[in-house]
Formats: C-alpha cells, structure tokens, sequence
C-alpha cells in the first residue's frame, strides 16, 4: 500500500496508458509526472483539466501520444511550447488533442466515478469545439423534449494525485482547494496518490476530501512531490519557476538540457524543488 | 478637480469594476477579470460575490491571485466546493450575474477565440490554451462582461474559432441554441466601451475613454465598427479608483 | 433575511405549493412542520425522501395533497399511520403519491439544483415502480448505445431544512449527516433555513455544508426546532417520542387531540420538546 | 463442548454475521442486516467497511444504530458524504462488495417486496414504507444477502410487488435487465440459508439450523420449495458470536 514513488509509477502506470494527472493549480502531482519521465514510459494518453508544465514536460520528453484537456498554458505566464511544439511540428512525436471545456471534462470524470456511461450538461452548444470531436453529442430529455449536451465517461486506466497526508492504511485526506481529485480517483481503473506525509491519525480538516483506501491502489510519500506548484498548509506556489519555465520550454536545446540535470540526472528523492 | 495621470490600461479596469455591483454575484477569470472585480470589491461594490473556477465561493482575496486556484483565494471564501460543483451547481443553473471574460480574439458579435489563430484547427498558427470554463460562464451567467486590449489583430469580423458563442450570428442566435443567459452585453476595451445593438446585437461603440477619438477606436476594430450616434465619454478614473487599483497591481 | 418562523412560513409557503422539508434522519425541520399545521396551509404537494412522523403529521392534519417520496416510515419503530389511512381511505382527505427509490429521489434533487432538465441512473430497471409514475424513464447513450434510466429534474417551489447555525447575514452552516439538504435548497425556488442558533461568526467545522446566503430565503432561529430528530453538537434523538408516536398516530381521536395540544394549543415559542 | 442457549433469530443474525469477510465493503440496511454487520466487525471481520445510506462510509459504531442516520455513525466513520454521493459515487459503480437486505416479502426467485402487500399498488391492503435505497442496492452491489424472517406469508410464490430485483423470473434475468451485481446469493432466515439454484437462480435450501427439520422449512415456505440434495446443518453459534451480540441488541 505504501511504496516508493518509483515502484508505485513502475508497477501501475504502463506504455499505452490513460492516464490523468490531476490537480487543479493546487496539489499538482510534479514528483510523479518527472518519475514517468524517468521510466520514459511511451504511448500515453495524457488526461488533465488545465495541463500545465508537468505535461508540458511530459509531452516534450515524448511520454504523451494524445492529450485530453480543457486548458492547456502556463498559469498566468502564457502558452505552453512543448505541447505547440508537439501539435505544430509533431516534435518529439505527434501529440493528437482531444478538446473539451471545463464543465465538460468536470462531468466526464463524475459520469466516470458514477458508473454511468455519460453526463448532461448545458454546454458547447454553438461553439467549434463540437466539429472538432466525437466525444460530445446530445440527447433529448424524455421528460421534456429539450434537447441537451452529453459526454461521455471518462475512465482512466490510473489516476495519479498529490495530497497532504495518508495514514498507514492508505486513507488519504486533502484540503484547500480540491478540485476534481475524488472524481478522478473513482473514475480510475487504479489510483496512486503522493502525499506530503505519512501520519498516523488523520484529524478531520475543515473542507477535507477524504479518500478511502479501498479506493487508492497505492500511496508514496513524497514531501514537496507538488513544487512549484503549492500545498495548502506545508509550502506556497513558487511563482518563479512558472515564469523560468517559459524560457526553457520555448527551446528545445534548454528543454534537452533541463531533461538531463533535472529529470534524468536526479534520484527521486533529491528532486524536489 | 485634479486631473489624475493613468495608463489606458488602468482606464479599462477601472470601467470595468464599474460594471459591477454590490449585490451582485460575479464569475471571475484570472488576469483582467480578477483585477477589475477586486477594484470593485474595495471601491462601490463591497458585497460583490466572487466565485473563482477552482471552487471558491465568496472569496474575498486581500491580495491579487495570480492564478484561478491561489492558497489566498480558499483561504478568504465563505466555502470551497469541488470544480464538478462549482460548474454544475453554481454556474450552470443561472445563478450567477456576471461572467467577466477575456478574448484572444473578439468578433462583431462578440463571439470569443481562444483556442487557435490562423491556419486551420489541426495545423494552427498560434495554438492558444483553449477553452478552459469560458463557453459554459459564455452560455450560463445572466450576462457576460469582455474585458480585452483593442486592436485590428484582436477585434476580428469573424473570430478564427467559436470558443465561447457570444451573439453567434445576431439577433435571435442565442435563444435559438438555447443559451440560457443574456451573454456579452459589454466589451470593456483601453479604448471605450462596446455594447451590442439591442435589435441586430452588432457591437457598437458607446463610449470611448478621455482622449481617444471614435477614428482611433475604428482603426483598432477590424470590422467597419458601428458608432453610437452621440458617444459618450468614459469617465476619468477616481482617485481612490487609481490608488486601489495600484496597490492591487504593485503588490 | 432573519424572521419569526411564523412570519418566515406566511411569507415563502402558500397553499398549493411543492414544499420540501427535508432531512435525513438527522436535522429534521420539525418545527417548521408544526408551523405550517398551524397556519392551516392546504394541497399542498409534499416532497421528501423520508417522510417520517411530522409528515405523518401534517398530512393527519390534511395539509397535503400529494406525497412525493422514496421511503415512508417510523424509523426503528414501523408505519406511518396518518399516511396509511390518507392513502388507504382518504382521512381526512385523499392522498396522491407518487413513489420513488432514494436514488432516483437523490438524482431528481441533483437534476434540479443543477439546473438541467433530468438525470441518469442505473435505478428502477425490472422493478414495479416503474409502472406507477411518468416519472421514471430511459434515454439512450448516444455513445455507447446503452439503454439508462432517466428521473426528471424536482424543483420544489419552496424547501425548508434545519441547520445548527446561520450568521447575521444568512450564510448558513450544518455538519454530521448533511443529507440531500443542499441539493434541495438549490433545486427549490425558494429556502427557509430553521437554526439552532444565529452567531457572529461561523468558525469552520470539519464535514460541513455551507449554504451561502445568496441562496436562502430567510433564516429562523428555532432552538430545538429538529425535535424530536437530533442536531449533530446540540442534543440527541428522542427515540422514545418516535415509539410514542405509534400509539398517537394510530387512531384519529387521538391524533386530534395531540394536534390541539401540542400544535395547535401551542405558540410558536414554546412548541419544542 | 458446552450446549448454549440461543434464539432462533439469534442464529439467523449470527449465520448472517459470518457470511461477511473482513476485506469486504457492506452496505447496511437498518434492523437485522446492521445487528449482523455488527457482529462481524466485532469477531471475525474486523476491517469490514460499512457503508449506511445516510452517507457514512467507513462506519464503526460503538453501540447499535437505531435509524440508517444516526449520530454514532458520522462521529465514527471515516468520512461522511451527501446522499447523493453516497448512490452515485458509492453504490452506482459497483464497489460494494454486499448489500445486506430485509424483506417483507420475498419469492421464489429472491424479488423483494417492500411496498404494498395484497389489493393493488393504488388500494393496498397494506401499505409499507417503501423502497428507500434498496433497489439500487440490490441492483448495483456485487451481491447481496438478505435476512428475513420465515413464513409463508412472507416467503410467497410471487412477490405482490417488485421493489427490488432480485433474480426476476429466473436464469438471465439479471443480465437482461442490464443490472451489474450478481444479485442475492444467499437468503438467510431464522429456518436456515436458501440459496440460488446455479442454472435456474431458483432459492434452494442448502442449509437447516440445528434442532429445524426440512418440513418445517417447506411449511414455512409459500411455494413447493426446492431443497439441496444433502442440506447442511448449521452451525451453532459459539460463544463469542453469542456475547457480542447480546452485548449488542441489550445496550
């Protein structure tokens, strides 16, 4: 139940993948997307609500053959060039793009946690993102006759989050904003969650999720595994290193570079930061 | 009365927070967005209700978030839901008055881009981040507010790709998708201010800020822009309109 | 915003109304109930998942037209009596009901505070219900094909729930089991919130829902106002009261004398207990 | 050996309790199912997560709850989610590993009746509660146990109302109906254990309690019940499943 985070990528994450990194701004699991760099594991669908620049890391170290997303830049920096570079010149390989806006994928991950095969909601209509996939339709209310959006389930094979703490038994619990982490997590064939600690009682936090750990496949501490992004409560979002990014991801000489001393040149344990 | 130094920017979001009210509840985006409705929390609208896509409802920053999902932006919210919630809960059901929106591109209905320029979808020439929750604050709010910089580039006669449906083709548009809102009913840019014609829903040029001339706005419009017949001028920011809004940007 | 209970049930429930008071086992408005008995409110439609003894109540004292619900009982102790002899011999007037399973009803509420026009489920299918309501039924995925059962949206016109506290402005706070009672103050047009108490501050509780009080009609401050039910942190359940209520709500002599003096009899005040 | 002293009903809760395994996800009814949960957690299944359908997930009771909402849940479990969650996200996707289930009626193919006994569903002879969470729980778990008490008004040919599936008319059925769980596998009464038939999912004695003959069962039974060629004998409680349980139903 407790692993090392590079046992836990290498027993559940596997080439040919779907798998969804989630984290919204908060909790991003950083530690866990450079260890699949690392096992330069190939052929991923790649899932996530707002790809920042783990995935556009992944994508540039050529993990990724598709995307699914509904934002894809650098917050409050701008674009993401790996994942340009990667739809406009097919480098390192070609990425395919699945597009959908945020309550779209918001419903897709609770029809998946649901069991149900997809989700309604007041969407799309009019926009072009309906031409450019078959992964939103419309159905009629048999009640009323309107006619309405759906989408499909969305069930990746692992779901991999951070969070604040796990007990010894692999319950996790989470807080601040927490975005889509349940619903991915049930959604999920197989779920592995890093945590910044391993605590032995998990004292009730005001606005916590809890995920049991039937539900979890697997549980590393990796303290610090979400810099640069932020965990409420332990370290603040390290804006610098968003803004560094953008330099080092527009070249892909610098993006080599930056591979090699801080992915690949680096044990799991001394690569946080 | 003093005649106070500002940018054309700090014009904008100034006009912007005007928009809004006290009592109103209000779906933020990060950048522009955010700025202007903080403005107006701590001028004339202290009981704006920000909701923020990451969850945070009545959220009440003493600082500017640099991102839709800041510590500080849970930390000050009445309480912090889940993003399925925030969109199904909140946003989808009307409950919310205004959207307030960026655009990368903006058309003469005030359609939205922000996903790709140029090209074609497959093979773009710019490949923007895309969607995120706009078509949905587009559709859902009972109306949505464009604050965006105007120039020929941004300000397209028809946007490259329909990210969020503004007035779609005109009048009627709108009702016939079944938008349930009223959707863009002003485009705050540094120039002036556009608001669509109430019978084609064409964006017209209402107001232009101090010292810019209606030819100027045209010449930044890439469309033969509609011109109220009398314009109005913008109102000067304010003083404490200014010194908010800088101690919010030089934080 | 803060009002007499009274005056909150004269001003937001009129005859003729869809009302929710909602509660599941836990906080239960029962106060409220007594309010609208009192007040002689008529045809009403009632919702609820678990009508249990001050539904018994209201619809003994003819309040109610139609019951829409998904289990109707006495928790731990058996039958509604009042409930049975409306359905079964129209005392003191017929009943109309209309019948669900919990999730169905959970879904309807879901469906209605989401503002769409039904929901899907994986409910009802080869079960008789289906059989006594329009408002069960099915839609096709347009993905995979798969028949799914389909309830429509319920958006009462009213719904009224207890919670332990509400600050001056009408935000509103509850914890422990916390039911459906968001969903169906979202999903109705308006909401009444019965309190145990009004404080300056509504310090953070772990598990807790909070209702903004963008969404509440009014608050009432109604110490006890879940009685005989519990509030989680305020007092415990009276069992016995539900044990006595079998004797009373059995025989319609003695329910018109408990309705005298304890509803009718009483003022608002001093009803608790 | 020692001969204890013990009730009928206390040998249905008891075979009831060691049908449940410690790895397992039980999701508890009120009444008979949520004494017999009980007890396993409190002798051989210790790790039994137990799911009450007010929301409690992960529940650990210290006393026996009077209602499926009681306060001794949420201050025990591991979490307490919506009603809503606790369908949707909980039992809709098929991760309870049990269902545990009363009846008022149940038949031949294990259907369950929990509305309305005898006239028609609009002039009942007897009206009941209801379904609650029951149908989906019968539909969605992995499988379900039911504990009832037996009597030929209670186990009939044909239920009067089907407000949970069971295993409808007989052998693919389930499938049919699309319904994902195995449905009832084991009927467990104050008589003995009925089970399934493997091809024709008709109940099948499999199992008499001690001192309970085969006859009395059949007796019991509103239909011409099927008995297993050697039916077994159960065994008797053992005196720590006897003292847990008192220890229970007296407090």
């Amino acid at each position: 139940m407790i692993v090392p985070l590079d046992e836990g990528i290498r027993e559940f994450v596997h080439d040919g993948d779907t798998v969804a990194l989630e984290g919204f701004t908060h909790l991003i699991p950083v530690a866990a997307g450079h260890e699949i760099i690392r096992q330069g594991l190939r052929d991923l669908t790649l899932v996530r609500m707002t790809p920042d620049i783990v995935y556009d890391q992944m994508i540039g170290a050529g993990c990724a053959r598709k995307l699914i997303f509904s934002w894809g830049g650098n917050p409050g920096v701008g674009s993401l060039h790996r994942f340009r570079d990667a739809i406009q010149n097919g480098w390192p390989r070609p990425l395919e793009i699945e597009e959908h806006s945020h309550a779209g994928m918001a419903n897709r991950y609770v029809a998946g946690a649901s069991g149900v095969p997809f989700a309604v909601l007041r969407g799309y209509t009019g926009t072009d993102l309906i031409a450019q996939t078959s992964q939103i339709a419309t159905v009629t209310c048999p009640f009323t006759g309107e006619e309405i959006t759906a989408v499909p389930a969305l069930n990746p094979d692992v779901a991999i989050v951070h969070a604040q703490r796990a007990d010894r038994s692999g319950n996790v619990q989470l807080w601040g904003i927490t975005g889509v982490q349940k619903e991915v997590v049930l959604a999920a064939e197989r779920a592995l969650v890093t945590v910044e600690e391993i605590v032995d009682n998990l004292d009730p936090v005001p606005g916590q999720v809890l995920l049991p750990s039937r539900v979890v496949s697997a549980v590393a501490e990796v303290p610090g595994g979400a810099r640069p992004s932020y965990a409420h409560g332990y370290y603040a979002r390290s804006n610098p290193a968003y803004q560094d990014w953008d330099a080092i991801g527009r070249d892909r000489e610098e993006f080599q570079r930056w591979l090699r001393t801080e992915v690949y040149g680096t044990a799991r344990t001394t690569r946080e930061g | 009365m003093t005649t106070l130094q500002y940018t054309a920017d700090e014009m904008m979001t100034v006009t912007a927070a005007r928009s809004l009210t006290t009592d109103m509840a209000c779906f933020v985006g990060i950048g522009l967005p955010s700025t202007a409705a903080n403005v107006a929390v701590r001028t004339h609208a202290p009981g704006l209700w920000m909701i923020y896509e990451s969850g945070t409802l009545g959220t009440n920053p003493d600082s500017l978030p640099l991102s839709i999902g800041d510590g500080i932006l849970a930390e000050t919210a009445d309480t912090v839901v889940s993003v399925p919630e925030v969109f199904n809960y909140w946003l989808q059901p009307g409950r919310i008055d205004v959207g307030f929106l960026g655009a990368a591109q903006i058309d003469r209905y005030a359609n939205i881009n922000t996903t790709v320029i140029g090209g074609d979808y497959s093979d773009p020439k710019v490949r923007l981040p895309g969607a995120g929750g706009a078509p949905e604050i587009a559709a859902n709010c009972k109306e949505v507010i464009v604050i965006v910089r105007q120039s020929a580039r941004t300000f397209v006669d028809s946007v490259d790709f329909v990210t969020s449906v503004g007035h779609g083709k005109g009048a009627g548009d709108r009702e016939r998708l079944g938008l349930t809102g009223r959707g863009p009913t002003r485009v705050i840019t540094d120039l002036g201010v556009l608001e669509p014609d109430p019978s084609t829903r064409e964006l017209t040029l209402v107001s232009v800020h101090p010292g810019v001339t209606v030819d100027e706005v045209r010449a930044a419009t890439g469309w033969d822009l509609r011109v109220a017949a009398e314009p109005e001028t913008t109102d000067e920011p304010g003083e404490k309109e200014l010194s908010v809004l800088r101690s919010l940007t030089s934080s």
